[in-house]
């Protein structure tokens, strides 16, 4: 098919690179600086798609952001959907495959449509709200009915093959937009060497200058942006990011700006090194705000018919793409600008029908031109009803009376295809609303401006300033005093010479009269993306949704992919004049973030897949790879789980593993622990403060357990501390509290103990700790070692300090596990290489490795909690029965000792810490099963605890768990039952929670 | 109150809708009310509804300082459900759901309750421990739900990335298939427009800027527009409680935070159940209209301006990617925020105060929307009675000083 | 006696250290972004009060740099590559040629008087050199603080995050970056600078 | 996204470095057995969570990991002011409701 409505000359677009695309199957072609709306306009195709409640055949309507019909389905592959793009901001490029996203079987002939007419009247605001009620049952069915019809395009079903990432930059002028106002803003603050960031969401910078019939020094105006452009290009500290969106604006001047850099190439990026977009996170010192404004369409009967469109964007068609969207045209304007189209239209060499024009006596200069032309124009008048169906056939045009809101005089209708209306302009505020601050109204200009806004400075039409010598005039000041702002000087910038055009003041018009009330008149259409009608409106104000707010959710007004940018405004007027208030009384709804839609890929950037979080590593995690450990995420770490050998379940594994560590000699990475050094002499103090225990009388080279407490009382971190000199101690902390407990004690020396010598620093990583436990731990370590672990040189609960395997060590003799153990600690450097050295004797010892389940299991047959799953931050020391690590009469009330005393932390019957056991000894109870006494109860029970731990003891020989059972500390010896899920219930006995070894003796041997 | 049926929307459609009558009216407030409830969001207006409903006390004022329904019942992701972990707080939200079951026939107002489903899902051993532990709890409680391993989550959830490479692999979830969501604001309009049937003024615009007590009991509220008095005033002002406290010479044990949201361009329906993840913090849900709807966690600063930071934002899309990768071609739409009245022990208050006749229902925090009704109905019965209701009992503000807090963090540990 | 357990942590040369990049294989590309990893340099965290004179005496005798004061500065010491950077108003990071770590921390601690700290963390944490036209870039995607040149001029050093992770950025001279990075993170970081490098053509040495 | 100026690095840095801590000036009682039970709950969780202007506690934690003072108005997020620990706010609710501050 050939491009009917192209011009033979003129445009922006490159006639010599013709590309080929597919809309709806068909194919055609555009060339090079097309948007998918401009190439589908060429070829002559007025319906793009079906409306999403009553799927009337829609058109495209105007060239930019705002566009709220054009929204399509892109992609020619499964993997490169992309839902929801708007045709006027898409590029066009070569196979580019787009689709409607309504329209059954096809947007020409819409099976829906008939349902949307016949169901029309019942469809209005409020619709599901009031029925679909009977029978209560019945909704989950007349849901997926109603779940059919949602949704513009889809999702893709596979993943993206496309990559994102993000840049964080910080400048001191953001310009945002990059038309006459942003451009001159931004060479003025470009030419003091300051660092300039200038952005525009469209292909080619220039804004309206590259449509307009306005002269720079007597030239096109596109002769300026191309010197300006050039001269910005060589400026160093000056970014120039076309085909970026600034989608928000954040406190502190903090902008996201979304730049697209292959989605104008093609459906995934060509190349696989390149990121389909790139999202810039800018701290702008100044922000200048040059977005211009939107057209206002009129409101009236059937405007939503396909060949009703914005004079604005007509013009943009005409002159930017050498596109004209019809034959025959009428122009319906409240104001001069509506006249450019007609005159753009009439140099096109297709017929101008008329310019019907609401006011009574316009005299601008572009009126004058109209006329000279011969054009028709039809003053004190409006189009209140176009004809047609699928495209526009005609324009009903009568006299209006705003002020009464009624038509006045003779009508009369003109046979057209295209219909261009302008009801003013709505600057695009957007951005400086979005951390709060409101929109001003402005009568002289019938338009909300941006408020007041910390370090930011509007410009040009967003500023309400139209004409282009005075946008020029402040943008220059502008750019300057951001500048000067961020501390630079300005040489000044020369102003390129406008001819002034005189212009006839706008009058304020939103939606047209109707002969009929607007209830029962065709359809008005506010929002085209939602059906939303000013009768939607006036029935929500009349059912009393009086709040715009109301309004807007009632009716869905500016819910849509467009936010409202067309009807808006419209809408706000409208329900103005129902509720007889004035517009800045009825105000706007909240513009938020963002300004057009950012797909969530270009949001996450480079955080997803593997690097969505850091994984932490030991530094023997590549031993345990090869050693075919499963890892266990504990926190950020990937820590071994369990290491099968052979085929091996994970439950033949950890049996091996328990029975290795208690009949031979395992070996665990527990590097992943939390340490801190600390020094200073008043380490000990500070110790003894934030540990319910005591700590005066530890010994150097002597290591304890501690247990520490939030303030209020509950467990929050556990491990032990060894005294390595007398003002030098090393904490451990769990693994996943190592952070949080850094900051904890930050916390506290810096904001409540200044005063203690103190000082704490993570080694967490620098030390690798290798924790070598079992009966024959001292008989391997000592082959490779040089200190003297003789039992009573090196008692438990110490600490010494030697060669292991010929590196520095320092190794503890604690134990997790209930067995003589070694934990020894080499800085990490030589850490595999230590390891390395205890596995050369791995078969003479049966040394076997073993992972985080393993440990699990002989900690708990040895009654040692592990924060976070045998406490739940509701449980205190005492209720672990951990009184002997409670120093209650230490000098200091230590972190946790006062809410011990409240009445409910005393109370007897709180949930404490017991062991269970089975009696069926084959059974394992299930971890986070709920305990009852009397398990005959009917539903609601009675829960007195939970199961927190719970293994199959190899060593025992049955099944065994720790739980908080209430008064559990005095149910010693009494059955409890746990009814499962399927329907099975589970007896055990109350026992204490060491089920091995009660008095120490395998570790103290 | 004119009835809602499918047959009167026909008949009205013949008459052009021009017949539909107000849902409620804008009445003038009269100088004294039996009770003012302070802030008319849904818990304000449901408080309201039952006073007048089931305990005949219809000379009350909901004074709003805004649009009715306009905080945080405006801006949540609307997932309700009721598996939280402990007694008292899982027969809360149990009340409440049993009233969603059947609240769109008693407030003849579609809510478009979808009991849908939620999935939370594990990807920790101890996530799986806690969800087996909750769900145990729930399932003596009377509360349905299962623990599903990652097959049964794959099949609830087919675009779900449940593969075992994913950073943090979904190890199982636990399934509510009684929950759901429901239209946000249609609760707001329906609560309201039943209570102002019942006689119930509805007084928007008119924010609440004093307390008058004499002799430590209420007896009125100044307002922007002059005294208004009650000598029972029931504060439900969610994110603002901490103001109207300060008012009354009473401090709560709140903080206000940032709570975000979000929403996608609306795509045709591929997600019919919602999603939870506190292990990569993020939520997400479809709605009706197509749109995924989207949360995300709290600000970690106080804020009261209905916005957060774009980080908290940009790591829920990241969780959300993350958790559906194919949603990463969809678009973000719009993002906002609410203000969030959250608790030490992430439950609610629901208190009688040292000023006689004040009491405050607040603390709901991230979490509230799903206990609206519940919440309303047995704050309408403590106002009425004077004393706190039973299930609202253990709610009281006394826990702080006792200790005896009902920590539901880990049923919160992500907004929702 | 000293209080303080002090001890040399370093083996003999028999003994094979590994790098927290040691699993990592290297990238050849291009010279627009060449990373480097600098293993087993010694990491020295001290801390103290900036008025102690003594703590200042001792860092210029043993270092032979003054101890930097100003907020987020670095002082080299060009003969002997050994740096002392400020990390907070009383913490700063030594970074001295491998395994003289023990001794200058031995030479500190004779010569500091009053409350101070000083620990090795070497084994937590390596440091790489970044070259090439592009390394702005790749902090730029990389880290929220602002690397430009009129921010970051040669002398400066940072402590920030870097992608998820957190890291310290000096500028030691007008060709080079430093990256000091944590021993645990290292193999994030690692991933995370080979993405974000790949449309650089990224070199990376480990 | 919040802006935040570190008293210690002397520089402003982004939200991203910082952590918040809750209310500032929240000092643990000298004597806490010496409490009653209201005190000690008041101490522990109740807060003043003002709509306006906060004194609150931040960190600097992936820069210097020195906590800090910040004064910032809970509904435009302004931040007013900044100061070390230990040092007492210049800008109060109440300096401003008398014009103190320019
Ligand atoms: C982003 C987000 C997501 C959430 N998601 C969920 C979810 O998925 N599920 C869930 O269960 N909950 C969710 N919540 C929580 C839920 O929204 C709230 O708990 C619940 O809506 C609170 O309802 P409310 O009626 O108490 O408060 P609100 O709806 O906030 O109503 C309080 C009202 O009090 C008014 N008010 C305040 N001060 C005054 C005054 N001085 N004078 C007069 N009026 C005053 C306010 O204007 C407001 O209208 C979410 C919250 C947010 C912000
Ligand atoms: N009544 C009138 O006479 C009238 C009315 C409107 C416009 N105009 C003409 O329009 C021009 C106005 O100049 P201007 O510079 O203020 O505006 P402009 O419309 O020329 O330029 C604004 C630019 O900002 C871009 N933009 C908007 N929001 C953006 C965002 N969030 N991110 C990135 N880019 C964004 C737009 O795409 C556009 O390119 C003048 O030529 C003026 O004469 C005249
Ligand atoms: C469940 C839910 C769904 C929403 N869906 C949409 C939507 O599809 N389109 C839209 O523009 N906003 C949507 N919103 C957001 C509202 O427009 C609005 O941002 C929110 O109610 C907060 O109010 P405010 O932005 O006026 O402060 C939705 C909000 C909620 C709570
Ligand atoms: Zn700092």
């Amino acid at each position: 098919m050939s491009q009917v409505n192209r011009l033979g000359s003129g445009g922006y677009i490159d006639r010599t690179q013709t590309l080929t695309f597919t809309f709806n199957g068909n194919q055609y072609t555009g060339y090079k600086g097309d948007t998918l709306a401009s190439a589908l306009l060429a070829n002559g195709v007025g319906i793009v798609n079906r409306s999403f409640k009553y799927s009337r055949p829609r058109g495209i309507v105007a060239a930019g952001a705002e566009e709220p019909n054009a929204i399509m389905q892109l992609g020619a592959t499964e993997a490169a959907q992309v839902p929801n793009i708007r045709a006027t901001q898409q590029a066009l490029y070569s196979g580019l495959t787009a689709r409607s996203t309504n329209g059954w079987p096809n947007v020409e002939n819409d099976a829906m449509g008939l349902i949307g007419k016949l169901g029309g009247p019942m469809m209005g605001p409020g619709f599901y709200y009031k029925t679909f009620m009977a029978p209560a049952s019945m909704w989950m069915t007349y849901e997926k009915f109603i779940r059919k019809a949602a949704g513009l395009g889809r999702s893709p079903k596979e993943k993206d093959p496309d990559q994102y990432d993000h840049y964080h930059r910080h400048c001191d002028v953001l310009v945002i937009g990059a038309g006459p106002a942003g451009l001159t803003a931004a060479l003025a603050a470009g030419r003091s060497g300051a660092r300039v960031i200038l952005c525009d969401e469209q292909e080619q910078m220039g804004g309206h200058l590259l449509d307009t019939r306005d002269q720079l020094n007597g030239k096109d105006a596109s002769l300026w942006v191309s010197q300006v452009l050039a001269e910005l290009a060589t400026m160093p500290e000056v970014l120039l990011l076309p085909r970026t969106t600034a989608n928000g604006l954040h406190d502190h001047n903090f902008a996201t700006l979304h730049e697209r850099r292959t989605e104008h190439l093609a459906d995934t990026a060509p190349d696989a090194n390149q990121v389909r977009s790139r999202m810039h996170h800018v701290r702008a010192h100044q922000v200048i705000l040059a977005s211009g404004a939107h057209e206002r369409p009129l409101v009236y009967a059937n405007n939503d018919v396909p060949g009703n469109m914005l004079c604005g964007a007509v013009s943009t068609y005409i002159r930017r793409y050498a596109v004209v969207p019809g034959q025959r045209l009428v122009v319906t304007t409240t104001n001069d600008d509506g006249y450019r189209a007609a005159l753009d239209w009439a140099e096109a060499g297709r017929e101008v029908v008329a310019i019907v024009d609401a006011r009574p006596s316009p005299e601008g200069d572009c009126v004058k031109e109209a006329r000279k032309k011969g054009i028709r124009i039809i003053t004190g008048s409006a189009v209140f009803e176009a004809k047609g169906s699928k495209r526009v056939t005609g324009a009903r045009v009568s006299g209006v009376d705003p002020a009464t809101f009624t038509l006045t005089g003779v009508k009369d209708d003109l046979a057209c295809d295209t219909i261009a209306s302008s009801g003013g302009f709505s600057p695009v505020v957007h951005l400086s609303a979005h951390t709060g601050t409101r929109p001003i109204w402005r009568d002289d200009i019938i338009g909300f401006v941006p408020g007041k806004v910390k370090g930011l400075t509007s410009v040009g039409a967003v500023n309400g300033v139209y004409a282009l010598d005075r946008i020029l005039a402040d943008a220059a000041e502008a750019g300057t005093n951001a500048a000067l702002a961020s501390g630079f000087n300005v040489a000044g910038v020369e102003l390129p010479s406008v001819t002034k055009q005189l212009e006839s003041k706008p009058i304020a018009l939103f939606q047209v009269p109707h002969e009929k009330p607007t209830m029962r008149a065709p359809k008005q259409f506010v929002d085209l993306q939602n059906d939303v009608t000013a009768a939607g409106i006036e029935l929500a104000t009349r059912e009393g949704f009086e709040s715009i707010e109301h309004v807007k959710r009632y009716t869905a007004l500016g819910f849509g992919t467009d936010q409202g940018k067309l009807g808006n405004i419209n809408g706000m007027a409208i329900a103005a004049r129902l509720l007889n208030q004035t517009i800045p009384e009825t105000g706007t709804t909240v513009f938020r973030p963002n300004y057009t839609g950012i797909t969530f890929g270009a949001i996450a950037g480079r955080h997803c897949r593997d690097l969505f979080d850091p994984e932490r590593y030991t530094a023997l995690h590549a031993w345990h790879l090869q050693r075919g450990a499963k890892f266990e995420d504990v926190g950020q770490w990937k820590r071994p789980w369990y290491f099968p050998v052979g085929n091996e379940t994970m439950h033949d594994a950890v049996q091996r593993e328990c029975r290795a560590v208690r009949e031979k000699v395992g070996i665990l990475d527990a590097s992943t622990l939390g340490k801190i050094d600390i020094q200073g002499k008043d380490a000990r103090e500070f110790i003894g403060r934030v540990y319910t225990n005591k700590w005066a009388q530890l010994g150097v080279d002597k290591c304890r357990y501690g247990l520490m407490c939030k303030d209020d009382g509950m467990v929050m971190d556990d491990g032990v501390t060894t005294c390595l000199g007398d003002n030098h101690f090393l904490m451990t902390t769990t693994t996943g509290g190592a952070a949080a407990i850094l900051e904890w004690l930050e916390l506290w020396h810096q904001t409540e103990w200044p005063e203690l010598e103190v000082y704490f620093t993570s080694v967490t990583d620098h030390w690798a700790t290798m924790t070598l436990s079992g009966p024959k731990a001292r008989d391997l370590l000592s082959e490779i070692t040089d200190i003297d672990l003789s039992k009573d040189t090196f008692k438990f609960m110490e600490c010494r300090q030697g060669q292991v395997a010929g590196v520095p060590a320092r190794v503890y003799r604690i134990s997790f596990t209930g067995e003589l153990t070694y934990e020894i600690n080499v800085q990490a450097n030589y850490a595999m290489h230590v390891w390395k050295a205890l596995f050369a004797h791995e078969h003479k010892y049966g040394l076997t490795p073993y992972g985080t389940e393993t440990m699990h299991v002989l900690r708990a047959e040895k009654g040692f909690i592990i924060v976070g799953q045998d406490t739940d931050g509701s449980v205190t020391p005492e209720d672990l029965g951990m009184q002997w690590c409670v120093g209650y009469d230490k000098p200091f009330s230590w972190i946790g000792q006062r809410a011990l005393s409240r009445p409910d932390t005393r109370r007897e019957d709180r949930k404490q810490l017991v062991g269970l056991k089975p009696v069926d000894p084959k059974v394992v109870l299930q971890e986070g099963a709920q305990i009852v006494l009397d398990p005959k109860q009917s539903i609601p029970m009675k829960m007195v605890g939970h199961v927190t731990s719970s293994y199959f003891s190899p060593t025992l020989g049955h099944g065994f768990a720790l739980a908080l059972l209430m008064g559990g500390s005095k149910r010693m010896g009494e059955k409890v039952y746990m009814p499962m899920a399927d329907g099975t219930v589970i007896e055990a006995e109350v026992v204490s929670p060491i089920f091995l070894d009660p008095k120490g003796v395998r570790q103290n041997v | 109150m004119q009835r809602y049926s499918g047959f009167g929307l026909a008949k009205h459609a013949l008459t052009h809708n021009e017949n539909w009558q107000r849902l409620w009216r804008n009445p003038t407030p009269k100088k004294k009310y039996d009770v003012i409830i302070v802030g008319a969001g849904g818990h304000g207006l449901a408080t309201a509804y039952y006073l007048a409903k089931e305990h005949g006390i219809t000379n009350v004022a909901v004074i709003e300082k805004g649009w009715l329904g306009g905080g945080n019942t405006a801006r949540n992701t609307t997932i309700v459900r009721s598996n939280y972990l402990w007694d008292e707080a899982a027969a809360l939200y149990e009340h409440a759901m049993k009233l969603w079951e059947g609240l769109s026939q008693d407030l003849n107002y579609n809510v478009m309750f979808s009991q849908r489903g939620v999935l939370n899902l594990g990807h920790t051993l101890q996530d799986m421990r806690d969800i087996q532990r909750r769900v145990n709890a729930n399932r003596l409680n009377g509360i349905d739900g299962e623990v599903l391993d990652t097959q049964q989550v794959q099949e609830i959830c087919p675009i779900l990335n449940c593969s075992a490479d994913a950073r943090f692999p979904v190890l199982g979830a636990s399934w509510q298939p009684r929950a759901g969501v429901a239209r946000h604001d249609a609760v707001a309009w329906g609560f309201a427009r039943g209570a102002d049937a019942l006689g119930v003024d509805l007084i928007q615009q008119t924010e609440v800027i004093g307390m008058r007590i004499e002799d430590g009991q209420i007896v009125g509220v100044e307002t922007n527009r002059g005294f208004i008095g009650a000598e029972t005033v029931g504060c439900v002002a969610a994110g603002n409680s901490s103001v109207l406290a300060k008012m009354a010479g009473i401090k709560l044990p709140l903080e206000s935070h940032p709570l975000q949201a979000l929403v996608s361009e609306p795509i045709k329906p591929i997600l019919d159940t919602v999603v939870m993840s506190n292990h990569v913090h993020g939520y997400a849900s479809q709605s009706d209209k197509g749109d995924l709807v989207i949360g995300a966690g709290i600000d970690g600063y106080n804020g009261y301006g209905q916005r957060g930071s774009y980080p908290t934002i940009e790591h829920t899309l990241q969780a959300i990617v993350e958790m559906f990768p194919v949603f990463s071609r969809v678009r973000m739409n719009r993002q906002w925020g609410g203000i969030v009245d959250t608790c030490p022990d992430a439950c609610p208050i629901l208190s009688a105060t040292p000023v006689k006749g004040l009491f405050f229902n607040c603390g709901w925090g991230t979490g509230g929307f799903k206990a609206t009704p519940g919440s309303g109905n047995v704050f309408a019965w403590t106002l009425a009675k004077g004393y706190a209701h039973p299930l609202a009992a253990p709610f009281s503000i006394d826990r702080f000083v006792s200790g005896k807090l009902i920590d539901e963090h880990g049923a919160a540990g992500v907004a929702h | 006696m000293s209080k303080v357990a002090v001890f040399n942590q370093c083996p003999g040369s028999e003994v094979r250290a590994e790098s927290p990049l040691a699993h990592l294989a290297s990238i050849k590309g291009g010279s627009s972004l060449v990373v480097t990893e600098h293993a087993f340099l010694g990491h020295l965290i001290l801390r103290g009060q900036a008025d102690n004179e003594s703590l200042k005496a001792a860092v210029q005798s043993v270092i032979g740099v003054e101890l930097p004061l100003q907020p987020l500065t670095l002082a080299l010491n060009e003969t002997t590559g050994a740096s002392v950077q400020w990390l907070s108003p009383d913490e700063w990071l030594l970074i001295l040629p491998a395994g003289q770590e023990y001794d200058v921390e031995q030479n500190l601690r004779q010569q500091i008087s009053g409350h101070f700290s000083i620990v090795n963390v070497g084994g937590g944490q390596t440091l790489l050199r970044l070259t090439g036209s592009k390394v702005f870039d790749l902090l730029s995607k990389s880290c929220v603080y602002d690397v430009h040149e009129r921010n970051f001029p040669v002398g400066k050093g940072v402590s920030t995050t870097f992608a998820k992770a957190t890291a310290i950025i000096r500028r030691p001279n007008e060709q080079e970056w430093e990256l000091v990075i944590r021993r645990s993170f290292s193999d994030y970081c690692y991933r995370w600078i080979a993405d974000a490098g790949r449309e650089f053509d990224l070199t990376f040495t480990v | 996204m919040l802006h935040i100026f570190c008293p210690y690095c002397g520089e402003h840095r982004e939200e991203a470095e910082f952590r918040p801590k809750g209310q500032a000036h929240i000092a643990r009682p000298l004597s806490p057995e010496q409490c009653s039970d209201e005190e000690w709950a008041d101490y522990l969780f109740f807060r003043d969570n003002p709509r306006g202007i906060h004194h609150e506690l931040w960190v600097h934690a992936t820069g210097c990991r020195k906590f800090f003072n910040v004064t910032r108005h809970t509904v435009s997020y302004e931040i007013l002011e900044t100061y070390k620990m230990g040092e007492k706010p210049k800008v109060t609710a109440e300096s401003l409701a008398k014009g103190g501050r320019s």
